[in-house]
């Protein structure tokens, strides 16, 4: 018993010495509580929620950005581009610009990232937006490279929003703890506080004002959102709607994300009245401002209006409970199984409150005589009902999904999930296979059209869904600072953009 | 020569149980002088150490409650006492040593800082309690007392826990010292050890000593003067000599002729079947040690026994204990297997026996043991222990029949009929003890084997206990075995004794053999030792007057 | 006792390599890691890639044998999300754990050890009516609610200690004081009931008529005996408690096993779940070793059973 | 004790005593207290989905996360709304039935597992005692998410593996402590003498051993009840617990996490029900504990006294 005693005197001792020495800190750093911890921070995962948002633009600068206004492509680490045919293209580099570690960027560089992205001894994520091309390189000067790409690409600008540059020592056969890039601010440590960065003096640009920052992560919404009100952290990202109750403080976005349910159309969901249905016994408003935040917007397609290929003429679905009964009735006197029992799958995590809001959905599909059955999943286990190839005895069913789109364009939509041949398509319909054909080898106003044609015929004649909504995230930035989030905020948060009131 | 330590008047204690009040003792009184031994003789819930316990303040409130009385002692009356005055008198003026000094001391502190402790909570200084603890271990006889200071009550013997339990009550060299059945659960010739060592100590402080005791040779042996208690109430007071020699009080004198020892010896009669013989009986325990567990050593409990049970016979066994009896009860039961030798049921070797041979011995060869407390299950009435032996017997008894028939050996016991629904925790240990012989008798069996079977009781309840086992033998041609360690008891009830010492059958006999040409030393050496309840002015534990 | 010790340390090296094959067998029947490490969108082809690169398109058995191989040298592989030798990912964040597990196992045992006996003291009495349910309350609290509720109250709104991190000795309250909650509660009802026979023995009885007084009588005469029911139960608490304390760890953001081994579950990071639950089973034994030697400690007539 | 006492006790004839229960009962107002919150929620259990209709599921959305105690949404609101506007007094009767069912059933089948294997650990002792001792070492230390997800995977998320998943994480703790118990029981006296008999291990253990284990189960049963609740929900959330409509008290204590900081009542009344079913069961454990040991019964048929 003595012993415990001074065994916990020594202990408390010890953990005595580990106080902090308070108010250290200095005016320009920063606290920024996100969600989960991720698994890496390499330079080419960049594209993943929680990897990008604190790599991207700030510690690894991708070739070119994607604006989040209008999802133009602009120039970063590449000032100047152009297309030399034959799926190539002339790519001028930014002079004067030097890795983290001291080493020169140049078009070494630049091919290194590029085969390192696609090398097989690592399985960069970045890589799934350039699945099934081919990128090659060939250095002509110092600060000039050509980039190509098999089978040719319309939108090889904005894969070129997808390549971080990264030093040429990072190795090649494991994904980076420790990235080393050109961004203004540099990596500094990872431990159990969480990831530390601080200002690049040798940074290209314009020097930002925040001058070091440290990433931490706590799982729960409502401690991110308490940690911003009481000063330990600046930036609490992604909140819980009800925990966004300040409105000085609560800044809501669309982030980027979409959600939606697909319909796996067998019967009784092969009848398209029976689909119709579902899509008028959903209520979409009602859960604006209630369940979800009022600044959520309905979706009619499953990308959202600043990518091009959205079809602005879909009108959403108007909630009309009679007129679903209506067809339901007529589907019934002809046969169809309507009274089947529907599983509605769902993802555990897509976003705060989503369990409820499918409850609801549930419930206003039961007052028109649906029978749902709500099921809750876990990752893998949903995995298994999504991907091609499909279990042979799947059954009809609603799989929610949640889908983002922020590279400008449809194209990263459209033939994965409506074309015959798509990883999770459930459509097999000629015009549309014919029309995201043609867009995809198209450019400017035709590009558009055919995708915009596409969708109109998916909305309006295929049904393959139940759209959703263009969902919000709240961010809590602490009144100290200003940040403006955007669009794009959920993958990229550059520290560079905040600034001190 | 008035010279009163501790004067107690008029003092009563009542439990409260429940619904129920038990009066402890009602309007007891004594006294006792500086020097002197008093005994206050009673059997078991005659309310001899509710008066002890309440001049140490040991009595819990509740349930206890002292409703009247006096203690006085140098002008203080102990029986209100606040906690500091209380803490004063306890250990420095009066100290205590109990029954069972196993349970008594703490199992989890060495011994010598438990007899440091006793020092150290009067203000004694460490280093003094030390060195002060060591010499009173020695002189209370500890071999070796420097080296075991920091060993534990389990390391030690009976004796020698309850020689520690008195170096820790002298430690402050207390005017009195109240011994509460401080020999009861020990051998006969560590109880007169014992004895010795607390006349010498007596001698040396001029302590006086209340002793408690139900053993009337105790008494007659080392008290000065005489307290016989009964139902809570004083009987009978006065020189041991007077009121052993010419006990007034009926109950007195009932006491004294339930003193065992004194009948006429049993003659064997003609050997009947023989059903129950040992050969060569042996059980070995290897001690190991070290690393790797080998073997270093062999505890020979049991080395080569031979016995044999005739029908209609009473045989005895004697030895002190880790003699090796209940290691042959164990063995001949069956609970665990010799090492070598054989032991036979009626010529069946028993190891090798079926199920069915086992079964059907097992409803011949019952058992009584020594703890009827222990040995009852707690959760089942009477009428369910009793009938318990019919239900493992199916068709032994009907069903139909079991009312009748347990009422009929609670009969038979000295019980009766209603007690049938009560459980155990509601009987007095007699009185369970005859509840198990109830239970050993329900098959009618062949033999009983009695392992200790009234040593716990008190002795007119083992003089009851004795005549019942005698009359159901006369009744259903019963055999015993008889394992005791009080001499005058297998005396009384055996035909034949075997004696035993370290595993080994040292003397065999019959009961007259055996006690009047006793042929080994330890056979002398234990009948000497059993103290004699006719009091002696030479006995060597009594006072000089 | 040596020998003891020996024999359970070779029982325990049986059910650990049972569990390591149990472990290895069960989590390959929970899906693929690629489904889940790669983007949703991910391509067929990257699939393929990443199975191929992890080595799981081999037959299981034939990992099986490869991963024994490998285990031999102490070898569990890289993990699969972090691409960092599995065994160092565990053995970072396993002081964290332990740490927590013994300040609140402690804590819980001080606070109640001294609760529970004072509670059995006095059987019945207003202090033990409460005590009882309070310790009730304790024992059926979810942790998460008391956490959060934690943070509200004594990091939002009265501002005692921050709300969560691993830097500072005040960061460590209110991690400590929630896991410690629910042993508290059970050990308060072990602790009671073992006190109230301790206290009815009859060395309590010797120490009262050799004078000591209550509080010692309570605290060192009875409470040692009394110890034994109370760290088995401790005991049992502290292996809940290195076996995952989740919701702490995620909660306060303290990266310590319990969400290293969530998170290689819900990623299928097999190396990583293989070295976490073999690294904690091995310092649950360490511990069930302590705890034996603390009966030694505690009581010397277990020094005899023990041969 | 003396004889006297013996002649003081009570000794009415069985049939009194039966009646007696219920005597015992009113003598411990804690445990009355007790039975009469367990029957309440045993009533609730068997009649409150079909008398609360649809009350407890349809939503209301103007009634989001309303607050308790305003009437002026009706009764059922007394106790507030949940995100859905969904009265939580309803919700939390309706919810009775299938908490009382998977917690019940996963506490019986892990006490009945985990008593049978400590009982053969304890009494056999030797290799299968060590072994059994060893598989519950393997079993607390296999993670019990990858049990759970193991489970979801091979099986279907039926209730019944709720219960199966729920009973094998806590049939280590039966097993470990009715293995220790029984080998102490096992070497008592009373024990002995049944075997001297002839009593075979049927009738040992039955008669002789296992109502001595008895209450040390009956309290860890009390206690794991509420562990087990709580425990549910954890599992429904990976989708192999319950699953909307339906909803246990571990679910909406879990649901309500997420509004513990604007919404406390969400998480509060289901955890109210939990606590008060855990604290009956205790209460009325110890009663029962009382009552089955002759020694302790004295005491619910003093008058009052304790």
């Amino acid at each position: 018993m003595k012993k415990m005693i001074r065994m916990t005197g020594a202990s408390i001792l010890a953990l005595a010495a580990m106080w902090p020495a308070l108010g250290a800190a200095q005016d320009t750093a920063l606290t920024i509580a996100l969600p989960a911890e991720p698994a890496n921070i390499d330079g080419c995962n960049t594209t993943v929620t929680g990897i990008g948002v604190i790599v991207k633009e700030n510690i690894v600068e991708t070739l070119t950005t994607i604006s989040p206004e209008d999802g133009s492509i602009q120039p970063r680490l590449a000032t100047e581009w152009e297309d030399i045919g034959d799926g190539k293209y002339r790519v001028s580099l930014r002079e004067g610009v030097t890795f983290h570690d001291g080493t020169p960027f140049d078009a070494e560089a630049v091919a290194f990232s590029i085969e390192r992205l696609q090398s097989q001894e690592i399985s960069c994520l970045d890589r799934t937006k350039i699945a099934g091309i081919e990128i090659t390189t060939d250095i002509i000067d110092e600060h000039t490279i050509e980039i190509g790409a098999a089978p040719a690409q319309v939108l090889m600008p904005t894969l070129f929003s997808f390549i971080g540059v990264v030093s040429p020592n990072t190795p090649t056969d494991a994904l980076s703890r420790s990235p080393v890039g050109t961004g203004p601010f540099a990596f500094e440590a990872w431990n159990a506080d969480g990831v530390h960065v601080a200002r690049y003096d040798g940074y290209w640009g314009e020097a930002p004002q925040v001058s070091e920052a440290t990433y931490v992560f706590r799982g729960e919404s409502a401690l991110r959102a308490a940690m911003v009100e009481i000063g330990e952290a600046d930036i609490a990202h992604d909140i819980a709607p009800q925990d966004a109750v300040n409105p000085d403080i609560d800044i809501p976005f669309l982030n980027g994300e979409t959600t939606r349910m697909r319909i796996v159309m067998l019967p009784p969901l092969d009848d398209i009245r029976v689909r119709e249905a579902l899509n008028l016994a959903f209520d979409r408003e009602a859960l604006l401002g209630t369940i979800l935040s009022d600044r959520a917007q309905i979706a009619t397609q499953f990308i959202l209006p600043n990518i091009n290929g959205h079809n602005p003429d879909l009108e959403p679905w108007p909630y009309d409970p009679a007129r679903a009964q209506q067809l339901l009735d007529e589907a019934r006197a002809d046969g169809v199984p309507v009274d089947r029992e529907i599983r509605l799958v769902g993802r555990i995590g897509f976003f705060p409150n989503q369990e409820e809001v499918l409850q609801a959905i549930q419930q206003m599909w039961a007052a028109v005589g649906f029978s749902v059955r709500l099921e809750m999943m876990e990752s893998a286990d949903w995995l298994r009902l999504v991907n091609r190839p499909y279990p042979a005895d799947r059954e009809a069913m609603l799989i929610q999904e949640q889908h983002d789109n922020n590279n400008g364009d449809a194209a990263f939509t459209m033939r994965f999930r409506y074309h015959t041949d798509g990883q999770q398509s459930e459509m097999n319909n000629a015009e549309v296979d014919r029309l995201i054909d043609t867009a995809e080898q198209s450019v400017g106003e035709e590009r558009t059209l055919a995708f915009q044609e596409a969708n109109r015929i998916i909305a309006d004649e295929v049904i393959p869904a139940v759209p959703m909504y263009h969902m919000v995230s709240y961010m809590r930035v602490g009144s100290s600072i200003s940040y403006e989030p955007n669009v794009l905020s959920l993958i990229q948060l550059e520290l560079a953009d905040i600034t001190f009131n | 020569m008035n010279d009163t330590l501790l004067k107690v008047s008029d003092l009563s204690v009542e439990f409260r149980n429940g619904s129920t009040v038990n009066k402890a003792v009602s309007g007891v009184s004594w006294d006792i002088r500086r020097g002197e031994t008093l005994a206050i003789l009673g059997e078991s819930g005659s309310g001899k150490s509710v008066s002890a316990s309440a001049i140490m303040g040991l009595i819990d409130s509740p349930p206890g409650r002292i409703t009247s009385g006096r203690a006085e002692f140098d002008g203080m009356d102990l029986l209100h006492l606040d906690d500091a005055e209380r803490r004063r008198i306890n250990g420095p003026r009066i100290a205590m040593i109990f029954q069972d000094p196993l349970a008594h001391l703490n199992p989890v502190y060495p011994i010598g800082w438990q007899v440091a402790e006793s020092m150290r909570l009067h203000g004694v200084s460490p280093e003094e309690a030390r060195r002060h603890t060591l010499e009173l271990l020695e002189r209370v006889g500890i071999r070796n007392a420097k080296a075991r200071l920091k060993d534990y009550p389990h390391q030690f013997s009976g004796g020698q826990r309850q020689r520690i339990m008195i170096a820790m009550a002298i430690a402050l060299k207390p005017d009195l010292l109240i011994a509460d059945e401080p020999t009861t659960a020990l051998d006969v010739t560590v109880q007169a050890q014992i004895l010795d060592l607390l006349t010498e100590l007596r001698r040396e402080t001029g302590m006086a000593v209340l002793l408690i005791t139900h053993d009337l040779g105790v008494v007659a042996q080392t008290a000065d003067r005489v307290v016989v208690m009964k139902d809570g109430q004083v009987v009978e007071r006065g020189d041991v000599r007077e009121v052993f020699g010419a006990p007034a009080h009926p109950y007195t004198r009932q006491l004294l002729d339930a003193v065992p020892g004194k009948s006429r010896f049993r003659q064997p009669e003609a050997a009947g079947e023989r059903l129950l013989e040992g050969r060569g009986v042996a059980k070995f325990y290897p001690i190991s040690a070290g690393w790797f567990g080998r073997p270093v050593e062999t505890l020979k409990a049991l080395d080569g026994v031979d016995f044999d049970l005739h029908k209609g016979e009473t045989l005895g066994i004697v030895g002190e204990s880790g003699s090796g009896k209940s290691t042959l009860a164990r063995t001949v039961l069956g609970l665990t297997r010799p090492t070598s030798g054989e032991i036979r049921w009626r010529g069946r070797n028993v190891a090798q026996m079926s199920a069915a041979e086992l079964f059907e011995m097992r409803r011949n060869l019952q058992v009584v043991f020594q703890d009827p407390t222990a040995s009852l299950n707690p959760r089942m009435s009477v009428a369910e222990i009793i009938a318990e032996p019919w239900a493992i017997h199916k068709g032994f008894l009907p069903r139909a029949q079991w009312k009748d028939r347990t009422v009929e050996l609670l009969e038979n016991v000295g019980l009766r009929a209603e007690h049938a629904e009560r459980h155990p925790h509601q009987f007095s240990g007699g009185q369970r003890q005859r509840i198990a012989i109830a239970r050993a008798l329900a098959l009618q069996p062949e033999v009983i084997l009695c392992d200790e079977a009234v040593s716990a009781l008190d002795v007119s309840v083992q003089a009851q206990v004795i005549d019942l086992l005698r009359k159901l033998q006369t009744q259903y041609a019963l055999s015993y075995i008889f394992i005791a360690h009080d001499l005058p008891l297998v005396r009384d009830f055996a035909d034949r004794i075997l004696v035993m010492k370290q595993g080994k059958v040292v003397e065999e006999g019959t009961a007259q053999e055996i006690f009047e040409r006793p042929r080994e030393p330890y056979t002398m050496e234990l009948i000497a030792a059993s103290p004699d309840a006719v009091p002696r002015s030479e006995s060597r534990w009594r006072s000089a007057q | 006792m040596a020998r003891h010790f020996a024999k359970r340390a070779l029982w325990s090296a049986i059910s650990l390599f049972a569990l390591v094959v149990a472990v290895f067998f069960m989590s390959r029947m929970t899906g693929s890691p690629a489904d889940l490490y790669l983007p949703l969108d991910a391509p067929t082809e990257m699939r393929v890639q990443f199975e191929h690169l992890h080595g799981f398109d081999r037959p299981v058995y034939e990992q099986f044998f490869s991963f024994l191989g490998d285990l031999l040298r102490f070898d569990f592989g890289m993990s699969l999300r972090q691409g960092l030798p599995a065994i160092d990912l565990v053995l970072q964040a396993l002081p964290t754990t332990l740490l927590l597990a013994f300040y609140s196992i402690t804590i819980a045992l001080v606070v109640a050890v001294v609760t529970g006996a004072l509670a059995a003291w006095r059987p019945n009495s207003i202090f033990d009516r409460i005590a009882t349910v309070l310790s009730l309350i304790g024992a059926s609290l979810p942790n998460f609610w008391v956490a959060i509720i934690g943070v509200i109250v004594f990091a939002v709104t009265l501002r005692w200690v921050p709300t969560s991190g691993t830097g500072s000795v005040a960061q460590w309250v209110l991690p400590i004081a929630v896991l410690a909650l629910r042993p508290a509660g059970l050990i308060v009802q072990v602790a009671r009931s073992s006190m109230i026979s301790v206290l009815s023995s009859a060395y309590v009885k010797t120490a009262r008529a050799k004078g000591a007084p209550s509080r010692r009588i309570l605290f060192v005469h009875a409470l040692r005996n009394g110890m034994l029911p109370v760290i088995t139960v401790a005991g049992d608490q502290a292996a809940g408690i290195i076996n995952g304390a989740v919701i702490v760890e995620t909660i306060f953001g303290f990266p310590g096993v319990g969400k290293l081994m969530i998170d290689s579950i819900n990623y299928r990071d097999f190396a990583v779940i293989q070295a976490g639950v073999m690294v904690t089973a091995i310092a649950i034994f360490l511990m069930n070793v302590l705890i034996d030697l603390a009966y030694l400690g505690l009581d010397p007539r277990t020094r005899e059973e023990m041969v | 004790m003396s004889d006297m006492t013996l002649e003081s006790q009570h000794s009415q004839p069985i049939a009194q005593r039966r009646i007696g229960l219920v005597f015992m009962l009113r003598q411990d107002p804690f445990a009355f207290a007790a039975v009469v919150v367990l029957v309440l929620f045993a009533l609730l259990a068997v009649l409150g989905p079909t008398l609360l209709g649809d009350i407890a599921t349809s939503m209301n959305l103007r009634a989001r996360n309303a607050p308790p105690f305003e009437l002026e949404r009706g009764f059922w609101y007394l106790l507030g709304a949940d995100a859905l506007g969904r009265p939580i007094l309803a919700r939390v009767i309706l919810a009775t039935r299938t908490t009382l069912l998977i917690a019940g059933a996963a506490v019986l089948l892990s006490m009945v597992v985990g008593s049978v294997l400590g009982l053969i650990a304890g009494y056999r002792g030797g290799f299968l005692g060590d072994a059994i001792l060893r598989l519950t070492d393997i079993v607390m230390s296999f993670p019990s998410l990858l049990l759970a997800l193991v489970v979801l995977y091979v099986f279907d998320p039926a209730i019944t593996n709720v219960i199966i998943v729920l009973a094998i994480t806590r049939v280590p703790i039966y097993l470990r402590t009715v293995r220790a118990e029984v080998m102490e029981i096992r070497s008592r006296m009373f024990v002995t003498s049944a075997r001297v008999t002839g009593a075979g291990p049927v009738r040992l253990i039955g008669k002789h051993i296992l109502p001595m284990v008895f209450p040390t189960i009956v309290t860890i049963m009390t206690l794991d009840f509420a562990f087990v609740m709580l425990a549910e929900a954890s599992l429904s959330f990976l989708g192999l617990g319950v699953q909307a409509p339906n909803v246990t008290w571990g679910v909406m204590v879990a649901e309500g996490r997420n509004y513990l900081s604007s919404a406390w009542w969400l998480s509060f009344w289901p955890g109210l029900a939990i606590a008060l079913v855990t604290m009956s069961l205790n209460l009325v454990s110890n009663w029962v504990r009382m009552v089955i040991d002759p020694v302790q019964r004295w005491r619910l048929e003093g008058k009052g006294e304790k």
